[in-house]
């Protein structure tokens, strides 16, 4: 029994890392480093260990009934174990950067105890096994980012908390309504292969299509798509770490990895073709990718670039779900983990420029390159991956996402694709020529090496080097890529 | 249609919106328990005479001396003109209307009304020989409801201990400046009073068993005797209450429970009482409501908790 | 028996009559506070002998007698206080 | 000895708060933990046993039915007991740090309260019209002197309002109740239920004029003011039992009535749809006012008024999914609200003051109360994993089942009104203090453990009950006679 | 049975103008004093369904009206002790 709990247990780790912080207080800072990264390390193994034994087909299933014909289900599938490995490995990295960062700033005790609950709520929506489990944790997670926004306390960010609240909130009272209305209709909302609305869809089919724009809705705020977008740039006055980890990977995979659940898993693919939903989520995605990349030509901000970088990238994983076809959906998943990697590394870099040159604007590049040469390095590196240059990992998300395309008959969606990465290329390239060719500004600035501290830098070269990795290596059985071919193959039944 | 009914219920009404509508304070207090004086009457007329009794003794006479003390404690500034109401007309239209309509309502509902013969109220007549008591209301009061009669003991338990909480002792403000301090006539009547209503209050304990009296009116006319008493200056208050003086607050309440209690075993049924000791329990019961309900009611009146007697 | 009972309680009624006629029509207190407590005690005897005297039964007769007699007591009494207090207030002992 | 537990359930608490009142202001608290042992011991073995056998019914003085009175626990009595018992021993040992035993007044704290929780297990377990008007005057009168502990004079009018109105409330009741007895001559509800069937203008007439006085007694929109200010002034553990359990005491009556005697004028769709209506005007209103008070304990009190009409969407919807989600909402509501008011308390009780805007900066300070009231904040927005996301989450189901759109749009909007006004408070733990304060002053007081965790207990019971559905809605069975 | 309705009708005015009194009168005593009226009208109300019983008045409703009388009284004692208690409040303050 323990054995087949182990979701429960990954989660557990880092609620029970979240108290026990939470009860250390503010004074143990060696108590409570020395409990989060054990918990981090620890997670690590459980996850690792999962990984094997999904990979054997073993059944991992935790129920425990809330109400009568209401449970909560913690399951492991391929499909969670994606996520799941994603967001345990980062949240190491994290953690190593975030003690680094944080060295003197007060209420530390508070930050890192939100931050294991992120990482929780985060495991939660993972493992999560029907659509009620996924909105409790979906909801958690909100709860636990709301204080690392407003951390630094300034009346900045209290006001973007407001605005972040406001929109998360509302999200999740719609994502609310729509599981309702679909419990409802008599589908108890769980994940199953091939979708579980069993028939449903025939019977009520404007109230399926309506309940679809409900969970769309709901999880758009959270995954960033256009409308709902706007607390994402400006949840970047949180301190570097909470960005990085919960902006890049956390926060908005969440949301992603929910639109995949509902399309996979509740609608199942036929019903989505049929509804011509698969279109819409598609549309909606393009619409997002081009409007993601205009905006952040227009940004002045580092961070904020980078943010509506996120907002552009992330879409592409509606897309490749949206188009449906086995390519796309590779192209769409392995997109997940890339742009996790490729993302965090760049706004590991950001933070590296803030923390030790104070660098918030891009005109500040200048000449970094030649005293910071590690991390713009790495931030070179992942400019190339987000813009797709081949071999990086970007490169291998966006070639599946076009033979997805060829596949579906959806050419449209070859034009969008490129359109993109050139628009990717005009804000990422100019970055890049300031930090490595443009001369420094002041005086100064020539005296020579002055890189991050090793505190910040390891994890970004960490990150870097796993992008790198995840691109050229793909072809390995254990990377990202052919777990995500393991995926399709269970989701399509070859 | 007999005149004397018709003119009872007229002076009702014209006393009531009297009482409500005059804008001086003591004016309308003096109504009120003139209204509360007929309706005594009125309940007497209406076959009910235990209820005539306790509205006598409880609603006019403690509510009275409460209601004019309370005017004297009030202090000059408050006590004269009363700010005729804030409300706007539209509003005061409306609430008339609207209490017109309530009372049209409820007119004609009471009028519709049907005598069901068979309710509880004949199944009680039906069974009156059973309980120890011949008197209707007693029986009801004690055996049938007794439930009822318990919780309202703790009603009026909370109400002194809230009143002390309220730290407004209405004694203290009437005691120095007050015109009964000095004339020779007030020992005379309490010599005289005093003495008859204690017995009067004991009689109508005892007999409540038989004839219309019981323990509420008894005890209000005895709780009657003790405000003369304090009037008088025979009786002070105390900043706190001894511990006798609160026994004998909680006297009928822990009887009642105590009786109910400790013979549920025997009975299986909580205040069903063996039939052998029925009579016995009922007027034990009585006589110690009686006695904290007279205290209760002297405590509201003074408002603080203790009592001290004062001699000569 | 009850046509003489009747009679009487009908003087008694008289008697009330001139009482609240003559509280309504003097000026001052004291004369009024005069009027309401002589005219109706009066009254009120006249009344409880007329019931008596219907009911004839010796007890009740004493029981009204009892009544009566209480009733006097507190209406003097009531009397003397409020015509002390509205002395008092003229003189400005208050 | 079943038979014995409901009455014991009603008079041990009685007995001890009597036994309180003897005792005078002799030993400190030891009497006060005993008397509370002494009150919660019968409740908890009256639900053990109810929900064991189910519905327990006992004649008082052995007197059958249309004669003597009813007594009766079934599944929702059962739950209301309980909460009473799980919040009232958490909040007294709140309170047994706050009030000793030795200053006049604060002592009777512990004559009144044991009355209050009698009077409360008295009208929950109350099968009789009459009766229950009884109970609720005494739970109405042991309540009110509650408020005046704190002694000021914003309490002394505020109790006072409060009085005239519960009054008037309770004499609008005993006229229905007359008006019933009128027609049917019996006052046990099944009897009367039985015997109303054939319904009628007059029914009709008594039911306006009950349901009127129960909603003035439960500060339902249109009759709410007294609310916020007897709730705001008291002292912390009395507005947390006022808003747990008193102002639930009617809308619990109303809910008895609904699914006895007046089910069928109650369910008359007009009236229905008004209830609703109230209803859905409560919580706008009181969420709005909330979002507006300048200070804590005033945010909480509207937050009571708003949370109370959640209770009346459910005549509309008759039906199990409703009927459950209205108790659970009720329960998970006591159990947050109480602790909402104890962290409320604790952070009035350490910084002197309770002004939302002065609380910046004060986060890290009152870590555990802010912690408190962070936690049992998720109830009250109903957001998971608590007891309100259940009731949210039934509700929700009811309306949609039955069609409401609109209805499940205001249930979403109050929770997140109510997201609205936790937060504000929450923000004010999190931002710095403006630069030019010389930094938080000192707290006040220090406060000892015994006010300091039952609050947390209770907002991680509020968070508990989100798990604890299953065994919970057992216990409420289902619904008693209504078109369930 | 025509003097019966009387009391009825009285019973019902009582309460309408009890309402009445409270809502427009501002000031406390007066509006305990209202709410006494509307007690008494319901009272009144009860007594005369009491007589309606064919062999001697109902004690039921009698025992309902005394028990009211009871906790009437107690309340409004208590509103009285308020009602002085935020006259004195009220005193202190001014001077």
């Amino acid at each position: 029994m323990i054995y087949q709990a182990l979701p429960l247990w990954v989660l557990m780790t880092s609620l029970v890392a979240a108290l026990v912080v939470f009860v250390a207080g503010e004074r143990r800072h060696r108590l409570r480093i020395t409990v989060n990264l054990a918990a981090a390390v620890f997670k690590l193994l459980l996850v690792a260990v999962m990984l094997v034994g999904v990979l054997r087909g073993d059944l991992f299933l935790v129920r425990f009934a809330v109400l009568p014909g209401v449970e909560l289900i913690l399951h492991a599938d391929a499909l969670t174990m994606l996520f799941t490995t994603l967001s345990a490995v980062l949240w190491l990295v994290t953690t190593v950067y975030a003690i680094s960062y944080l060295e003197q700033r007060p209420n530390r005790a508070r930050f890192f105890g939100f931050f294991s609950l992120c990482v929780a709520a985060t495991m939660g929506i993972a493992t999560a096994g029907n659509l009620f489990t996924f909105f409790v944790f979906y909801e958690l997670l909100t709860l636990a980012t709301w204080p690392l926004v407003v951390h630094n306390g300034w009346p900045k960010a209290m006001a973007v908390g407001r605005l972040y609240l406001r929109y998360t909130l509302g999200g999740g009272a719609v994502l609310l309504l729509g599981i309702v209305a679909l419990n409802s209709l008599g589908v108890p909302g769980d994940f199953l292969a091939g979708g579980s609305l069993d028939g449903v869809e025939k019977t009520h089919r404007a109230a399926v299509f309506g309940i679809f724009l409900l969970l769309l809705g709901g999880l758009g705020v959270k995954a960033a798509v256009v409308p709902l977008h706007v607390w994402l740039p400006s949840a970047m006055v949180a301190p570097a770490p909470v960005s990085a980890l919960l902006h890049a990977v956390a926060v908005v995979k969440a949301g992603a990895f929910g639109i995949v659940r509902v399309v996979y898993d509740v609608y199942g693919l036929e019903v989505m073709t049929e509804l011509q939903l698969g279109t819409l989520l598609a549309a909606v995605a393009s619409v997002t990718i081009i409007y993601g990349s205009l905006k952040a030509i227009a940004q002045t901000d580092l961070k904020r670039r980078l943010a509506y970088s996120t907002v552009s990238q992330v879409s592409y994983i509606a897309l490749g779900v949206g188009l449906g076809s086995p390519l796309a959906t590779v192209g769409g998943l392995v997109h997940l983990v890339h742009q996790g990697l490729m993302k965090i590394t760049l706004f590991f870099c950001a933070g590296n420029y803030a923390e030790t040159h104070g660098i918030h604007k891009i005109t500040e590049l200048n000449g970094i390159g030649r005293r910071m040469p590690w991390t713009t390095a790495m931030f070179t590196l992942g400019a190339f991956g987000m813009m797709g240059a081949p071999p990086l990992a970007g490169f291998v998300s966006k070639w599946y996402l076009g033979m997805g395309a060829l596949q579906a008959e959806a050419l449209w969606v070859i034009p969008v694709l490129l359109v993109s990465t050139a628009l990717n290329a005009i804000y990422f390239l100019p970055m890049l020529y300031r930090a490595w060719f443009a001369p420094p500004a002041d005086r100064e600035a020539a005296a020579g090496l002055a890189e991050a501290r090793l505190g910040l830098l390891v994890p970004t070269l960490c990150t870097g080097i796993a992008a790198l990795g995840a691109g050229v290596l793909a072809g390995l059985p254990l990377s990202p890529l052919s777990w995500v071919a393991f995926i399709v193959a269970q989701e399509y039944g070859e | 249609m007999n005149l004397f009914d018709a003119l009872t219920a007229l002076l009702l009404v014209l006393l009531a919106w009297r009482c409500l509508i005059v804008p001086d304070l003591f004016r309308s207090i003096v109504l009120f328990v003139v209204f509360g004086l007929l309706l005594a009457l009125t309940w007497a007329r209406l076959d009910a005479p235990d209820l005539a009794l306790a509205e006598a003794a409880i609603g006019a006479g403690v509510l009275g001396v409460l209601l004019l003390g309370t005017w004297r404690a009030l202090g000059s500034p408050r006590r004269g003109e009363t700010p005729s109401s804030s409300l706007p007309a539209g509003l005061r239209v409306l609430s008339a209307a609207g209490s017109a309509v309530l009372a049209g309502a409820l007119a004609y509902g009471l009028h519709l009304l049907p005598g069901t013969g068979d309710g509880a109220g004949t199944l009680a007549l039906e069974t009156l020989p059973l309980p120890a008591t011949g008197q209707p209301v007693t029986a009801v009061l004690l055996d049938f409801r007794s439930y009822d009669t318990l919780l309202e003991t703790a009603v009026l338990l909370m109400a002194v201990v809230g009143t002390w909480l309220a730290r407004s002792p209405l004694l203290d403000a009437l005691s120095s400046e007050d015109a009964t301090a000095h004339t020779p006539v007030m020992p005379v009547l309490m010599r005289l009073f005093a003495p008859v209503l204690l017995v009067t209050g004991a009689y109508l304990v005892w007999a409540g068993a038989y004839t219309p009296g019981g323990a509420f009116q008894g005890g209000a006319v005895l709780a009657a005797a003790g405000v003369l008493l304090a009037l008088g200056r025979r009786l002070g208050t105390a900043p706190d209450a001894g511990w006798l003086l609160r026994l004998l607050l909680v006297l009928g309440v822990l009887v009642f429970i105590g009786a109910g209690l400790l013979l549920m075993p025997a009975q299986n049924a909580f205040m069903a009482y063996p039939e052998r000791w029925a009579g016995l329990i009922m007027h034990l019961v009585e006589y110690t409501l009686a006695v904290s309900i007279a205290l209760s009611l002297l405590l509201l009146f003074t408002g603080r908790p203790g009592l001290r007697g004062i001699s000569g | 028996m009850t046509l003489l009972g009747s009679l009487v309680i009908v003087a008694g009624l008289f008697f009330y009559l001139a009482g609240t006629v003559g509280m309504l029509r003097f000026p001052d207190v004291y004369s009024r506070l005069h009027a309401v407590t002589k005219a109706d005690n009066i009254g009120l005897g006249l009344l409880c002998l007329g019931c008596a005297l219907i009911l004839r039964s010796w007890t009740l007769a004493a029981l009204l007698a009892v009544i009566w007699l209480l009733a006097v007591t507190a209406a003097t009494v009531g009397c003397h206080l409020i015509a002390r207090n509205r002395l008092r207030q003229d003189q400005g002992v208050e | 000895m079943t038979e014995m537990l409901p009455v014991l359930a009603v008079f041990l608490p009685l007995l001890a708060g009597v036994i309180l009142f003897l005792s005078g202001p002799g030993p400190g608290g030891l009497w006060a933990l005993g008397g509370i042992v002494l009150s919660a011991a019968p409740s908890l073995l009256l639900v053990r046993q109810v929900a064991v056998m189910g519905t327990i019914e006992h004649l008082m003085g052995g007197w059958s039915v249309p004669l003597g009175i009813r007594l009766m626990a079934d599944g929702l009595s059962a739950l209301m007991i309980l909460l009473t018992a799980v919040v009232g021993v958490l909040v007294s040992i709140h309170a047994l740090g706050l009030f000793d035993r030795r200053d006049a007044a604060s002592r009777q704290f512990w004559v009144l309260w044991p009355l209050l929780w009698g009077a409360l297990n008295a009208l929950f377990l109350s099968a009789d019209l009459f009766n229950a008007y009884v109970t609720l005057e005494l739970v109405t009168l042991a309540a009110i002197p509650l408020v005046l502990l704190a002694g000021s004079a914003r309490a002394v009018s505020a109790a006072l309002r409060y009085l005239i109105l519960a009054l008037f409330g309770s004499m609008l009741y005993l006229a229905g109740v007359a008006l019933i007895y009128g027609l049917t001559g019996v006052l046990d509800m099944q009897l009367a239920g039985e015997r109303l069937a054939g319904g009628g203008w007059v029914v009709n007439l008594a039911a306006a004029l009950m349901v009127t006085g129960l909603l003035v007694k439960a500060a339902i929109v249109p009759f709410h003011l007294w609310l916020p200010d007897a709730h705001g002034s008291a002292p912390a553990p009395v507005s947390a039992l006022l808003s747990a359990l008193v102002v639930k005491a009617a809308v619990y009556l109303l809910l008895r009535l609904w699914s006895g005697p007046l089910l069928e004028p109650l369910s008359q769709p007009s009236v229905a749809w008004l209830l609703a209506g109230l209803g859905v005007a409560a919580i706008l209103y009181g969420s709005v006012q909330a979002l507006r008070q300048p200070r804590l304990k005033l945010v909480v009190a509207y937050s009571t008024v708003a949370q109370l009409g959640y209770m009346l969407l459910l005549f509309p919807m008759a039906g199990l999914l409703a009927w459950q989600g209205v108790i659970y909402h009720g329960v998970a509501h006591g159990v947050a609200k109480a602790a909402l008011f104890l962290a409320a308390g604790n952070i009035l009780y350490q910084i002197g003051h309770d002004r939302i805007v002065d609380l910046r900066g004060s986060g890290t300070v009152l870590a555990v109360s802010f912690g408190t009231f962070a936690i049992a904040g998720i109830s009250i927005m109903g957001l998971p994993p608590s007891g309100g996301f259940l009731g949210k989450w039934l509700l929700l189901q009811a309306t949609l089942g039955a069609g409401a759109w609109w209805l499940a749009l205001v249930i979403l909007a109050g929770g997140l009104l109510a997201a609205g006004y936790v937060f504000r408070v929450l923000r004010a733990a999190f931002q710095l203090p403006d630069s030019d304060a010389e930094g938080m002053e000192p707290p006040v007081r220090h406060i000892g453990p015994l006010m300091r965790w039952p609050a947390l207990v209770l907002a991680l019971l509020g968070i508990a009950l989100g798990f604890a559905g299953e065994p919970l809605l057992a216990l409420l069975g289902d619904m008693p006679g209504g078109a369930g | 049975m025509m003097g019966l309705d009387v009391y009825a009708i009285a019973a019902a005015v009582l309460v309408g103008l009890g309402f009445h009194g409270l809502i427009t009168q501002p000031h406390p005593l007066k509006r305990l004093l209202a709410v006494n009226v509307v007690g008494n009208g319901v009272f009144l109300a009860l007594i005369v369904l009491a007589r309606r019983l064919p062999d001697g008045p109902d004690p039921i409703p009698h025992a309902m009206v005394l028990t009211g009388i009871v906790i009437a009284v107690s309340a409004t004692a208590f509103g009285l002790a308020l009602v002085r208690r935020q006259a004195r409040d009220a005193e202190e303050r001014d001077d």
